[in-house]
C-alpha cells in the first residue's frame, strides 16, 4: 500500500502547500498542480472553487480567455501555480529561452500569463519536477515573472513555495531568498545542495517531505484519478493505472 | 434582417492579404484549420501574426510554410506534445521575428482597440524583462495616485483580419461563439472578421434568448465560408475532441524540415509558389 | 460542485449594508425590483447609487422612500412616461447628491474595477460641463502619442453590492444573464453580489453549451433568492414586459409627494423607521 | 393623401439628413427618429444595418450595455441622433438641468451617454421638435455635449443638422454657426428667425421643406407603422391609426 509513486508524493506534497482559500486555479499543461488542487479540494471542510483551464467540467470562466487574468486581478484566485524551465535564486521564472535574448541558444515556448499572476495571485506556488543545476541556476537568462519587486511597485502576491523532484523550499520575498524546507524521501542534503544552482538557506537539519498516508493516497487513486481522467487521460492512464 | 450567402473558403482566404495583422484565436476558441491550410495553398506571404493569446498548431503550421514574418504571442507550443517545432525553428534562425508579450496584454490590446482608445493600463508585469523589449508598452506613473505608482500602458492591437471557426452561422450572418466570447473581443477589436463554421442553422439566434446569448451580430462579420471539421485536427468547443493521434504524430514528424515539408504536402496540399 | 441553497428575499437584503455603494442596473438588464421594495422596506439608509447606467423605477423609489444619499448617473428617467419625480425633487432640493456622469463612462469605471486597474482612459467627452465638475475624473496628454493628444481617464467604479434579477440559476448557483453581458461586468467589479430570480433551473447551465453561454459563475455570486415576477412592473429580458400601466399610474402619482406616500404604502408596504 | 401629418414630415426630413451609410443607431425613446431610420434602410438599395436600441428585433448587441458605445468607438455607427432640452448656436446640448450647476432650477434626467456619441459618430443629426427661445438658445446652461472641439482635441464627428418642428438646419463645425437650410410648409424665415435664441446664417431665400412623396407616405403608412408597432406601440397607434 505505502509504495507511492513519485507523482502521488509530489501531488500530495504541492496540495500541502496550499493555505485555507476559496478559489485555486490551474493553468493548462499541469496534470500534477491539477491533482493537488483536486486533493485540497477533496479534504478541505470549506467549498472550495477549483478551476482547471484544461478542463470542461472544472472550467466554468464564461468571459471569454481574459476571465482568468480579470478574475484573478480582482483577488478571486488565491493560488495559482507556474513553473520554468529556468528558475533562479530569487524566485524568477523563465519560459522564454536561453542565450541573451533576442539572440537565443534555445527557444521556450513563451511566457504565458505569468508575469501577470506572479503578481495579483497571493500564492503562488512553484513547480518544475526536474530539480538540477540547468533548471535552479543562479540567475535566469530571461525574466519571464520575476519573484520580488521593489518597494511602490504593486503587487499583491508572489511565490511562496518551490516544489521539485527532490525538495521542498519556501521563499522568503523580503530577503528574495529561498529556504530548504524538506527533502524528499530516500535523497539527502547535499544531493539538494549539489543540484541546484542557487545559494539557499538552510536548516541544520532538513525534515524529509511527509509521505502520503494511506488515507490520501486511497483519495488520489480514487475520487481524484477518476476525475483527472477527464481532462488527463494520459497522465491518468499512466500514473493511476485502472486495475484489471 | 436580410438574408446573406456563404462564400466558398477559397475566396474566404482571398481576404487576407498578404502583410495583414492576422488575429490567431487559442485552440480552445475555434482554430481556424481548414482556412489556414487554404491559405497556406494560395501561397499567402509576409503576415503578421498576433495569437490570441497563444496558438498551437495553426501558428506553427503558417510559420513553417513561410507565410509569416512576425508573431506576437504570450506562447507557441504544441501543449503536450511538446514545442511546436515550425515557430522554434524559425525563432532561433530568427526568419520570423517573435513579439514576446504575455497573456492579458494581448487581452488588454485587444480591448484598448474595441473601445478605440490608445491603451489600456495592466496592473503586474513590471519588472519583467518583456518590458525591457516591448518598446511600444509604456511604464507611467499612475496619474490617479498621490504619489508614485508606476503601471503599464498595454498598445492598442488592431487586427487587419480576425479569421476563426464556429460551431454555426444563421441566416442573417450572425455566428454562435457560445462562451467564447474573446472571438466577440478579437472581432470587435479587427478591421475585417471572415468565419468558417461547421453549418448554418436555419432561421435567426435572436429569434431564442438562449442562443442570442452565444451570438456574434452579422454587422461585425465580412464573410463567412462553410467547412465542415473545419477545426480539425484541433478540437472545436461543444462540438468534437482534438485528433490527439494526428497532433502527437505532427509533433514528432515536424521535427525535421523534411519531415514537416512531408507533411505538408501530404495534408495541406500544393503551396502557390512565393510571390 | 457543490449544491447551493437559496435563502429569503428579507435575507438576501440583510446583506446589502447601509451605506454601501450599491449598483443599479438599467431596466432592460434586470432591474430588482422586488429586493428593491425588501430593501425598503428594511429601512435601508445611506445608499449610495450607481445606475449601469441609468435607472426607471428602481432608483426613484430609493430616493423617494429616503435611502439614498448620492447618486451617480448618466440619467435618472421614467422613459416614455416623462421624469423621475422623486429623483428630480431630490436633486432639486439637494437631499440627494447627483453625481452627473455619461454612459460609457459608467460603463468604462466598472471595467477599470473589472480588471483591478485606477483608471480606463476614453475618448470624447472633453469639453462636456461634466468633466468640470468631476474633479475624479483626469484629463491627461496621450502618454502613446508623440505629441499633445488630451484624453480623459475614468477612475475604476467598484460597489460594495451588485443586485440584480434574473431568470434563473441553476443547482450550483450559476446564474443565466443571457446577452444581458453588463450584469456580468457589475458581478465582476463588485465586492458582493446578490441575485433574485424566477426560478431554479434543474441541473447545471454548464451541461449545455448553448446554457453555459450565458451563464455568471457560482464564484462571483454571495446570495440568490426566489422572487417570482421580481423585476415588476419593470420587465424581464427573455420572460415579461413591462407593466405600462402601472408605470404611466406611478408617473402620475408620484408628482407630488403625498402621492408618492400614498404609492410606496399601497406597493411596498411599511418601512421601519429610519435609525 | 398628401394631407402630411407633422411626424411624418419630421421623419422624412430627418432621413432626407442621413447620407449613404451602413449602420444607423437610434437610441431610446425616439419614435420619429426610429421612422426616419426605417424609411432610410427601406429606401436604400445598399444593405443598411439599424439598431434601435428600444426594439428587441432591431437590437442585435450581446456585449452588454457598452456594446453601442464600443461599436460607435470602432466607428461602426454612422448616423445618430440627440436631442436635447436647450440646443445653443454652437450645437451645444443641455440634458442636464437649468440654472447654474450644481444649483440648478430645473433638473432634466442626465446627459446619457450624449458626450461619447457627439465625437465617435461621424454623422449626428440633432432633433428637437420644439422650436422655441426656450429649447434654442444663445448659450446652454449646461454643456452635456459640445457641438465642437478645438484643434488637437481627438474628434471624428459630431452635429450635422438639427431639425425641428419649424425648419433644418446644417452646422458648420470649422465655423460654429448653423445655417438655415430650409423652413418647414406653412411656416416663414421670420417665424425661425423669432423662434430661435442664438444667431445662424439665413440665406436670402431659404427654401422650403420637401413634403414627402405619395411613396415615401406609403412606406411610413405601411411598412414602417407595422415595424414601428413593435416596440412603439403608442406612438404608431396615434400617427400610424390602422384604418378601422
Amino acid at each position: 500500500m505505502t509504495e507511492c509513486r513519485p507523482e502521488e508524493l509530489l501531488a500530495a506534497t504541492l496540495a500541502a502547500q496550499i493555505p485555507d482559500v476559496r478559489h485555486i486555479a490551474v493553468g493548462a499543461a499541469s496534470p500534477i498542480p491539477a491533482a493537488a488542487a483536486l486533493l485540497h479540494q477533496a479534504r478541505s471542510k470549506e467549498r472550495v472553487h477549483v478551476t482547471i483551464l484544461h478542463s470542461r467540467r472544472y472550467n466554468s470562466f464564461t468571459d471569454g480567455g481574459r476571465e482568468l487574468f480579470d478574475a484573478a486581478a480582482q483577488g478571486r484566485i488565491d493560488v495559482f501555480f507556474l513553473g520554468g524551465v529556468q528558475i533562479d535564486g530569487e524566485a524568477n521564472i523563465n519560459l522564454v529561452g536561453l542565450g541573451e535574448y533576442p539572440n537565443l541558444t534555445q527557444r521556450f515556448p513563451g511566457s504565458f500569463g505569468s508575469p501577470y499572476m506572479a503578481f495579483v495571485v497571493p500564492n503562488v506556488i512553484l513547480f518544475r519536477e526536474e530539480h538540477s543545476p540547468r533548471t535552479l541556476v543562479r540567475k535566469v537568462d530571461f525574466v519571464s515573472a520575476p519573484g520580488w519587486s521593489p518597494e511602490g511597485v504593486w503587487r499583491r502576491g508572489g511565490p511562496r513555495a518551490l516544489v521539485t523532484g527532490l525538495a521542498v523550499m519556501t521563499f522568503d520575498a523580503p530577503r528574495r531568498r529561498f529556504r530548504l524546507t524538506s527533502v524528499h524521501p530516500g535523497r539527502t542534503t547535499e544531493e539538494v545542495r549539489n543540484a541546484t544552482g542557487f545559494d539557499f538557506d538552510m536548516p541544520d537539519r532538513a525534515p524529509t517531505t511527509a509521505v502520503p498516508d494511506a488515507v490520501t493516497l486511497g483519495l488520489l487513486r480514487s475520487e481524484i484519478a477518476a476525475k483527472l481522467r477527464e481532462f488527463y487521460p494520459d497522465f491518468a492512464a499512466r500514473v493511476f493505472p485502472v486495475p484489471a | 434582417m436580410s438574408v446573406f450567402a456563404p462564400i466558398s473558403l477559397d475566396d474566404l482566404v482571398t481576404q487576407v492579404p498578404d502583410g495583414a495583422l492576422l488575429a490567431v484565436p487559442a485552440d480552445y476558441s475555434g482554430a481556424p484549420m481548414a482556412a489556414t491550410r487554404a491559405l497556406i495553398r494560395r501561397g499567402a506571404r509576409n503576415l503578421r501574426l498576433v495569437t490570441v493569446p497563444q496558438s498551437t498548431l495553426q501558428a506553427d503550421l503558417l510559420i513553417g510554410a513561410g507565410c509569416v514574418t512576425e508573431v506576437e504571442t504570450a506562447a507557441v507550443t504544441l501543449g503536450e506534445f511538446g514545442i511546436a517545432p515550425c515557430f522554434t525553428r524559425a525563432a532561433l534562425a530568427k526568419t520570423v521575428r517573435v513579439i514576446d508579450a504575455t497573456c492579458p496584454a494581448i487581452h488588454a490590446g485587444l480591448q484598448a482597440a474595441e473601445k478605440d482608445v490608445p491603451f489600456l493600463p495592466l496592473r503586474g508585469i513590471l519588472g519583467s524583462d518583456l518590458v525591457k523589449h516591448r518598446p511600444d508598452w509604456k511604464t507611467v506613473d499612475n496619474p490617479m495616485a498621490a504619489s508614485g505608482d508606476p503601471i503599464l500602458l498595454i498598445p492598442a492591437i488592431r487586427p487587419d483580419v480576425a479569421l476563426f471557426h464556429a460551431p454555426m452561422a444563421d441566416r442573417e450572418g450572425n455566428v454562435w461563439i457560445g462562451r467564447r466570447r474573446e472571438l466577440a473581443t478579437i472581432a470587435h477589436a479587427s478591421r475585417t472578421t471572415l468565419v468558417t463554421v461547421e453549418r448554418i442553422h436555419d432561421g435567426s439566434f435572436f429569434d431564442d434568448e438562449r442562443l442570442a446569448a452565444g451570438a456574434l451580430p452579422a454587422f461585425y462579420i465580412q464573410a463567412i465560408a462553410i467547412a465542415e471539421r473545419g477545426a480539425a485536427p484541433v478540437g472545436l468547443f461543444g462540438e468534437y475532441e482534438p485528433d490527439l493521434d494526428h497532433l502527437r504524430a505532427y509533433a514528432r514528424e515536424a521535427r525535421t524540415e523534411a519531415g514537416f515539408r512531408a507533411y505538408l504536402a501530404r495534408e495541406v496540399g500544393t503551396a502557390k509558389a512565393a510571390a
